[in-house]
């Protein structure tokens, strides 16, 4: 049975239990265990189902290759799926739970599954379940979708936080084993800026367990005395930190995991670190390769480095009597320290005939029986490894021998970790003598400068032997800071003293030709269930590019991206293949290195926080009476301010008689605001609007509009000429920002010598619209109210005139324009004054009833009046004179922006959509929001549209609906009526009239 | 509730005046300076006398941050200096909301939210950044040291986001602690 | 060729799957065709397939440089629907979107289309004015969509957060017969049903020069060796503009990377597609469970296939507001392909400048979706030479600015 | 993430600070050019496999325009100029030489 054995384990504390609970069951680890450890040490070596067969799982790994430890963590609203046991730290109280599995892990009807398997090779699913149509919808994929993906995700929002922190550094060392560390040392000795970064909890790796000695110290106390003088050495070093992903020009993600929440109160869960390095050190290690035979997934079943750290780090027995299997000489240092812990280990199978060497002559002097040519052939137990068939590597798949045993320690030789390598475009290169792919050097991931902004690093960098590894990373470490512009000298190597170890053999599978009915039982890909059978199937069938076999098998797609499956996976597709492994090549890694929560990368930018808003002076004040918000570009803005007791549709509708009957007030302060100034802004402005601006007087206010280049109309205004040289220029709420930096555009990049600056003055005023026949009114009192001096009468101040002075108690500036028809006055004051003036017109308006109003009744009043809204009427393929605007379009400019594009064939075709007004037959019926109106059949059958409605509303002015539409050759078809369908009814049908719905002459603005 | 190693404040009763013109020319420095009261910054740099900072904006622009009721002098100084000279003088006291973050985890904070290297080896005194925090366009400076001060200015229409950022991103123990 | 069915397998199964035969024939390219595909994507092996099955045309050869469906086919989000404003693009998309609808029988290839719903939400009051107007448009079209209420919204989507408090949802247009398919399988289900009908396909073999003479195109070099044809489709997303240049003429194309990703797999949460065009993240779950993600596309040329992070993270802060569950779950792996942008965001589809070669391209970010039709009707455009479908997807658009622009709305409103 | 150098105000920034604005030195085409220049001028912008001259803009920074020299396929940056110039400079286009033998201005052209 696996258990915490009496002695050993240095990150465990074995004086300070943690209880947790394990599927419901309270059991109990202790400090510095991880999930697996700590379940390893209760013997629960069942972990978890796998994702097709729910085959029973147990840990095979110890870190973050592991694929089948797969566990949910906390509940509700802090439920945490897919965790990996092996990475995951123990918490005191933590609730730990299986997955993908019913009813039990132990008694899981999925299993079923498995009995089925040989009908589900790989790609059963694009062969099957094509007849009856209907039932892959309705029954099968139903069925596939509730037994397919693992974990369960949480039932309420997540109460946790996380944050971004920006970092930028000379080299980023990533890994803390003992090359990191080397490689750390390295570059900071040189005088670089350093940032090392640890995914585990613990600094120096395995080293420890390997039993080497590091300039004459064990390596365990080496790493001690690094880690102080680094941080003396000013070394930024962060552990719990997953280098995620490497991306262009020295761009790194890594995620640090802070603490879980204390129970109740919302933590700071993780931070994602943006790092931007100008050198990337690749410590990342090698990941262990497990092996291809007849029930390699039977739980029991381990890789011998992870065998070694259960022992060496958590003081954990994986089992009573543990086989090993190997290729290399690295796994007779599980079998020597299974040994020397009391453990028995019933043999040593290794693929090499003959082998030799300090850690196998070791293994024999310690009388273990060491077995060439020899592999594991089947094994037998149910939910747990109970014997080990094995025979010869090279055999034809018959046991010689069936040993009893409760775990299988199996080394298929190790694989530099690559992915952070690769993430960039790093390539790699194949190393026939140590069996990996390496890195190549000459073809790194090249940065800003295209030179390499990577290195790898001692193992990661294919240097499997310690004295090689370490030589390599304090090289690797001297040359990045090199790079990165330190020009220190860099302190030596390390000494390395290591026994020597014997070269590696081929042992993808055993054995190595695989008859049909073993190969349906060898695991590739533990988590997804691909077999070695699958990877022969896809070549057989012809998908034999690496891409096309992935993904026909799923072969290293499941949550550990094939850490373990991928190179075993291309070893058999190549012996399928026939081809050398460089043929068949490896598939592109992709971020993340391991999962990174989206939590983290969404940072603190959720809830309010999650996109700004901004708001006017007078927000708070409509917030406070009844505002119901809509959002308008960034902005949010009133729809309508409600009164007590009142519904939106009433508060819209009392706003727009308030307005026509007497006077409303309006906060207009969105709208954009950019002072034009200059000798050129004129003529600047010439080029910019379709109209002419350069004619404007100064004191005038001119209407106008912006084209594309293309001659599609994108944003319109009011244009108030301040002085000779300086305009202020009104855009749309949500076209300020483009407007101005499409000014800045071609002020910049095209007509460079115009003498004109811009600037965006939007935010430095608070605006307010005062209109109806009672407005000048309002004005005048203000005016009185306060002392002001300016005159707001017609004489004085005429429609589409402005002027500045003191308004009452305000210095403000007053533009006579009318979105609405009525009488009526923009003023702008300073945004600090705003509340205040505003506060003024309402005291002023109390005795005529005044209205503040909203979007919605703006909408409408603007409508009634016929006036187009961008956004509504456009939608950036109309022009200006699709809207009848061509008044607005200058014919005796030589050149604007879209003069030219409006030439163009389909832009002057006679039958464009036009715009025109729409009247219901039905008073009361209002056409629906873009209703499209039809005219007989196209030759495919279906009906003709001829247009549709751009605005449409209930005026409460008229008394009726009233709508606004594009139709062809429209304003030619006044009188003609329209058919509408709509949803479920009977067709709409309205009459085509002329936009201006109210006030045609305009008499009531102009007074 | 915030860390001890840091605060933040939002200052309300400065003026702002944006500036335009071609600062290569030196009778233009010179102009600006006897207007403004203090030297023309070099790139990505802070003027600070007092209670004034001129800050560095583009080749071609300024930001002056002065005690609010200095606003309309300074404006009717550089009308006057600049006389018959292409530029631009706007008030945007009321455009811009500024904020002040001190303590030793002022840098640190600001990373959270700024792509810009915050490290006192790369950020030093008077040095002044137009960048982002988070999804927003901020400009901020190093005003003092031993404890660090930075001014920090954004639209105002979104100050109210600012104040809020500010005090999740001072949260206690939030720091990395690693400049 | 062997029709695949459950008997298939299970007679297979008895001999451990030792009988299966190639999926599709990979032959050495012959000397001359009547016509080649450039482009062994899903639009690629689609025309094949549809130039041999409706026109008859069967001595024709995909030429792909490196291997099927590697490009923006295995690379997609694999959302189908129709639901478009514009005559021209609803008509092309319904066409695929009902040819999906029986692709699997029609190969006999189970590419898994799943017509679980397509749901765009309506986040601000112009949006939804503007899903008004599309689902008024698609009724005329014959396209079945609705708008449906935030409450409608949550019961199709219980994870749906519809009280936001930046963007609360004010409604959806839902097209409940849009859906997804199985990427790859649509590309090898093509491929294999195309080679059945005698079609070759060629993998592995890149296209260096394009011969032309006065009359046109006569044949294309490639790396393995020169082949002749007279007639010549380029079907090359992410690359048009270099095979273009080959043949001497200019595209209004730009390429640029659009990313994508996926969760880790978690049991069923979503079952529809939801796309959030305000806050610009779209999110559906695979049949494997996991959450399939894609978002905005980088403004600038790329050829790397690795878009910028800010997307990335751009995406996931816009669905973990729309999905406020999702954020203890873990992004998997993210990856980018290379797109083609249009002047107008539409496909091009027709003839070029060279007689004898037809271009199909640009279809920027929403290619997947329109594979059927878009074969359909470039086969018909080759075979016949007019295609009423394919026909207002021509080149000549650019110069007389009938843009096809589905970008509605310049602006938002004062 | 692209890591770009603004040459106005010198800083070495994030690519969240810029704008991408497309294809560099178009020449505008006003009211009397021909619809075959206009096509060209709205729509046809080069997307070479290789070196692209492109605009950007310091967005979040100091605001102002520039011209990069980029490579689409390595996304190495050969270098940043001025927007107020019809051309590359010769500096830079000797950079791209060194960087890409072979590689002309002309052959940009063709």
């Amino acid at each position: 049975m696996a258990r915490r054995l009496p002695q050993g384990g240095r990150l465990v504390d074995r004086f300070r239990p943690l209880p947790f609970d394990w599927n419901g069951k309270r059991l109990e680890g202790v400090a510095g265990d991880t999930l697996a450890s700590a379940l390893l040490a209760n013997d629960k070596v069942l972990m978890g189902r796998s994702f097709k067969y729910h085959r029973p799982r147990g840990v095979v790994g110890a870190s973050s290759e592991e694929p089948n430890a797969l566990v949910a963590v906390g509940a509700g609203s802090r439920r945490t799926p897919n965790l990996r046991a092996t990475t995951t730290q123990l918490k005191v109280g933590m609730q730990v739970e299986s997955q993908n599995h019913w009813p039990s892990l132990e008694a899981d009807v999925g299993e079923l599954n498995a009995l089925a398997a040989p009908f589900f090779p790989a790609g059963f699913y694009y062969k099957t379940f094509i007849h009856p149509r209907r039932a892959w919808k309705h029954v099968f994929e139903p069925f596939i979708r509730q037994a397919a993906g693992l974990g369960k995700a949480p039932t309420a929002p997540d109460p946790d936080r996380y944050e971004h922190f920006h970092y930028y550094t000379d080299v980023l060392v990533v890994g803390g084993g003992v090359s990191g560390l080397a490689a750390a040392r390295a570059a900071a000795g040189a005088g670089a800026r350093v940032l090392l970064v640890e995914q585990g909890a613990h600094w120096g790796g395995r080293a420890p367990a390997d039993g080497i000695e590091i300039d004459g110290a064990p390596a365990a106390d080496w790493i001690e005395a690094q880690v102080a003088a680094l941080a003396e050495a000013g070394v930024a070093m962060r552990l719990n930190t997953q280098a995620a992903g490497v991306y262009d020009h020295g761009y790194v993600l890594a995620s640090e995991r802070l603490e879980e929440a204390p129970e109740g109160g919302p933590a700071l869960r993780e931070r994602l670190w943006r790092i931007r390095a100008k050198q990337v050190v690749l410590a990342s290690g090698a990941i262990e390769r497990p092996v291809a035979f007849a029930g390699n997934d039977r739980p029991g079943v381990m890789l011998a480095g992870a065998v070694r750290d259960f022992l060496d780090l958590y003081g954990v027995a994986v089992g009573d009597r543990v086989v090993v299997a190997t290729n290399n000489d690295d796994a007779y240092r599980t079998a020597l320290a299974l040994h020397a812990a009391g453990i028995a280990v019933p043999a040593i199978l290794d693929a090499r005939e003959t082998p030799t060497g300090p850690l196998v002559e070791a293994a024999r002097a310690a009388g273990l029986d060491v077995r060439g040519g020899f592999g594991p052939i089947r094994t037998e137990g149910h939910s747990r490894v109970s014997g080990l068939a094995v025979g010869r590597v090279d055999g034809n798949g018959v046991g010689v021998e069936t040993i009893p045993c409760d775990a299988v320690a199996v080394s298929g030789g190790w694989s530099p970790a690559v992915h952070l390598w690769s993430h960039c475009g790093g390539k790699l290169t194949w190393d026939e003598a140590t069996l990996q792919f390496r890195p190549d050097p000459k073809r790194p991931p090249t940065g800003v400068d295209g030179e390499g902004f990577a290195i790898c690093a001692g193992t990661a960098n294919g240097e499997l032997h310690a004295v090689a590894s370490l030589a390599d990373a304090a090289v690797a470490g001297a040359r990045a800071a090199a790079a990165a512009g330190a020009t220190g000298e860099a302190p030596a190597a390390p000494k390395v003293s290591a026994p020597e170890e014997g070269a590696v053999v081929p042992l993808w599978t055993c054995p190595a030709k695989m008859p049909p009915k073993l190969a349906a039982k060898a695991f590739l890909d533990f988590q997804n269930d691909v077999k070695v059978s699958d990877v022969q199937l896809a070549s057989r069938e012809g998908y034999v590019s690496v891409e096309h076999a992935k993904r026909y098998t799923t072969l290293g797609m499941a949550t550990d991206q094939g850490k373990l499956s991928n190179i075993p996976g291309l070893a058999v597709l190549a012996e399928a293949r026939g081809a050398p492994i460089p043929e068949v090549g490896t598939t592109t890694f992709r971020p993340p290195y391991t999962p990174l929560t989206f939590g983290a990368i969404t940072g603190s930018a959720k809830d309010e926080l999650f996109k700004p808003i901004r708001r006017t002076p007078l927000d708070a004040w409509l917030d406070r009476h009844g505002a119901v918000w809509e959002p308008v570009g960034d902005w949010r803005r009133p729809y309508a301010i409600r009164q007590q007791g009142e519904s939106t549709e009433e508060a819209v509708n009392r706003e727009i008689l308030g307005v026509r009957r007497s006077v409303g007030i309006l906060d207009a302060s969105t709208l954009g605001k950019i002072l034009v100034k200059g000798p050129d802004a004129a003529a600047f402005l010439d080029r910019l609007y379709t109209n002419m601006m350069s004619t404007l007087k100064p004191g005038r206010c001119r209407y106008g509009l912006m084209c594309t280049e293309q001659g599609f109309l994108f944003d319109d205004g009011v244009a108030a000429r301040l002085s000779e040289d300086s305009f202020l220029v009104h855009t749309t709420t949500g076209g300020a920002d483009r407007v101005h930096a499409w000014m800045e555009e071609w002020l910049q990049t095209e007509w460079w010598d115009l003498k004109v600056y811009v600037a965006n003055v939007t935010e430095q005023w608070a605006q307010i619209a005062v209109a109806g026949p009672n407005a000048r009114k309002v004005l005048e009192k203000v005016n009185a109210a306060g002392g002001g001096e300016m005159d707001v009468s017609k004489a004085a101040l005429p429609f589409l005139a402005w002027a500045e002075g003191r308004l009452g108690a305000f210095d403000a500036r007053v533009y006579r324009i009318s979105f609405s028809g009525e009488l009526s006055y923009e003023i702008a004051v300073p945004a600090s004054q705003g509340q205040a003036l505003w506060d003024a017109l309402m005291e002023a308006g109390r005795e005529f009833d005044v209205q503040p109003y909203g979007t919605e009744a703006l909408h409408v009043l603007r409508a009634e009046k016929g006036f187009i809204m961008i956004g509504d009427e456009t939608d950036g393929t109309v022009t200006p004179l699709d809207l009848n605007l061509g008044w607005a379009v200058s014919k005796k400019k030589p050149d604007f922006i879209g003069k030219r594009g409006l030439m163009r064939a389909d832009l002057t075709r006679p039958d464009r959509l036009r715009l025109v007004g729409l009247e219901t037959e039905d008073p009361r019926v209002v056409l629906p929001d873009g209703a499209h109106a039809v005219e007989g059949r196209l030759a495919d059958g279906r009906e003709r549209t001829v247009g549709h409605v751009t605005s449409t509303y209930w005026s409460p002015t008229l008394g009726r609906s009233i709508a606004m539409a594009l139709v062809e050759n429209g304003p030619e078809r006044m009188g003609e009526v329209l058919t509408f369908p709509v949803p479920n009814g009977q067709p709409i049908r309205a009459t085509i009239v002329s936009p201006v719905f109210f006030d045609p002459e305009g008499e009531r603005n102009d007074v | 509730m915030s860390d001890p190693a840091v605060s933040w404040s939002r200052v309300r009763d400065r003026g702002m005046i944006g500036l335009r013109a071609d600062l290569s020319v030196g009778v233009v420095r010179k102009a600006l300076q006897k207007a403004c009261g203090l030297p023309v910054p070099e790139t990505r740099r802070l003027s600070v006398r007092d209670d004034r900072r001129l800050a560095w904006m583009s080749p071609d622009e300024l930001l002056l941050v002065l005690p609010r009721a200095g606003t309309a002098p300074v404006l009717a100084a550089v009308a006057e200096a600049m006389e018959g000279r292409h530029h631009l003088a706007v008030d945007l006291s009321d455009a811009r909301a500024l904020f002040r973050i001190e303590g030793p985890g002022a840098r640190e904070t600001l990373a959270k939210g700024a792509p810009v290297d915050l490290s006192p080896a790369a950020f030093g005194l008077h040095d002044f950044r137009r960048s982002r925090l988070g999804q927003l366009a901020a400009a901020f400076g190093q005003v003092a040291e031993e404890p660090d001060a930075f001014e920090m200015v954004c639209f105002r229409s979104v100050a109210a986001h600012v104040e809020r950022w500010l005090d999740v991103s001072c949260r206690p123990g939030s720091l990395p602690g690693v400049f | 060729m062997a029709r695949y069915s459950v008997f298939a397998i299970a007679r297979h199964a008895a001999s451990w799957h030792q009988g299966w035969e190639k999926a599709w024939r990979s032959p050495e390219p012959k000397s001359e065709y009547d016509a080649i595909v450039i482009g062994g994507g899903g639009h690629g092996l689609a025309t094949a397939y549809y130039l041999a099955k409706n026109h008859g045309i069967r001595n024709v050869a995909v030429l792909e440089k490196s291997w099927l469906g590697g490009g923006n086919t295995g690379r997609n989000t694999t959302i189908i629907r129709s639901n478009y404003l514009r005559d021209p693009s609803a008509a092309i998309y319904e066409l695929a979107r009902g040819l999906y609808e029986t692709l699997s029988q029609e190969l006999n290839f189970n590419i898994m289309f799943s017509p679980r719903g397509v749901l765009m939400l309506a986040q601000t009051e112009h949006e939804l004015r503007a899903y008004k107007r599309t689902e008024s448009a698609n009724r005329a079209q014959g396209i079945a969509t609705e708008i449906v209420s935030p409450e409608r919204c949550r019961e199709i989507v219980p994870i749906l957060n519809v009280a936001g408090p930046r963007y609360p949802v004010l409604g959806g247009l839902w097209q409940a017969r849009g859906g997804t398919a199985r990427h790859d399988a649509v590309a090898w289900g093509y491929a294999r049903a195309a080679s059945d009908l005698g079609v070759d396909i060629i993998q592995g073999c890149e296209v260096t020069g394009i011969d032309r003479d006065a009359n046109g195109v006569t044949g294309v070099q490639t790396t393995r060796g020169p082949i002749r044809t007279r007639k010549l489709c380029i079907v090359v997303a992410g690359h048009s503009g270099v095979l273009a240049e080959m043949a001497g003429f200019r595209l209004p194309v730009e390429s640029v990377a659009l990313q994508a990703l996926v969760s880790e797999p978690i049991k069923p949460v979503i079952d529809c597609v939801v796309m959030a065009n305000t806050v610009h993240g779209y999110m559906s779950q695979s049949d494997k469970g996991e959450l399939v993600i894609g978002g905005g596309a980088d403004g600038f040329n790329n050829y790397t296939q690795r878009g910028s992070f800010q997307h990335v993270e751009e995406t996931v802060r816009a669905l973990v507001e729309t999905f406020p569950i999702i954020s203890r779950l873990r992004m998997l792996r993210q990856w980018g392909g290379i797109v083609d942008m249009t002047g107008d965001r539409s496909p091009i589809i027709g003839p070029t400048p060279v007689p004898g070669i037809w271009i199909n391209c640009g279809w920027g970010t929403g290619g997947f979706k329109a594979i059927p039709g878009s074969g359909w009707a470039t086969a018909a455009m080759i075979a016949n030479g007019e295609d009423p479908v394919a026909g207002p997807f021509g080149l000549e658009r650019f110069r007389e600015g009938r843009m096809i622009d589905e970008s509605v709305a310049a602006a938002v409103a004062h | 993430m692209l890591l770009l150098t603004c040459p106005h105000c010198g800083v070495s920034a994030e690519e969240t600070e810029f704008h991408p604005g497309g294809e560099a030195h178009l020449k505008r085409i006003g009211p009397d050019g021909d619809d075959d220049a206009f096509m060209g001028y709205l729509f046809e912008r080069r997307n070479p496999k290789g070196v692209h001259f492109e605009r950007w803009r310091h967005a979040f920074g100091c605001g102002k325009w520039f011209h990069l020299a980029r490579c689409t396929v390595t996304l190495e940056v050969f270098g940043a100029y001025r927007a107020d110039v019809h051309a590359p400079p010769a500096e830079i286009v000797e950079r791209i030489q060194a960087r890409r033998p072979g590689w002309t201005p002309e052959g940009e052209d063709a």
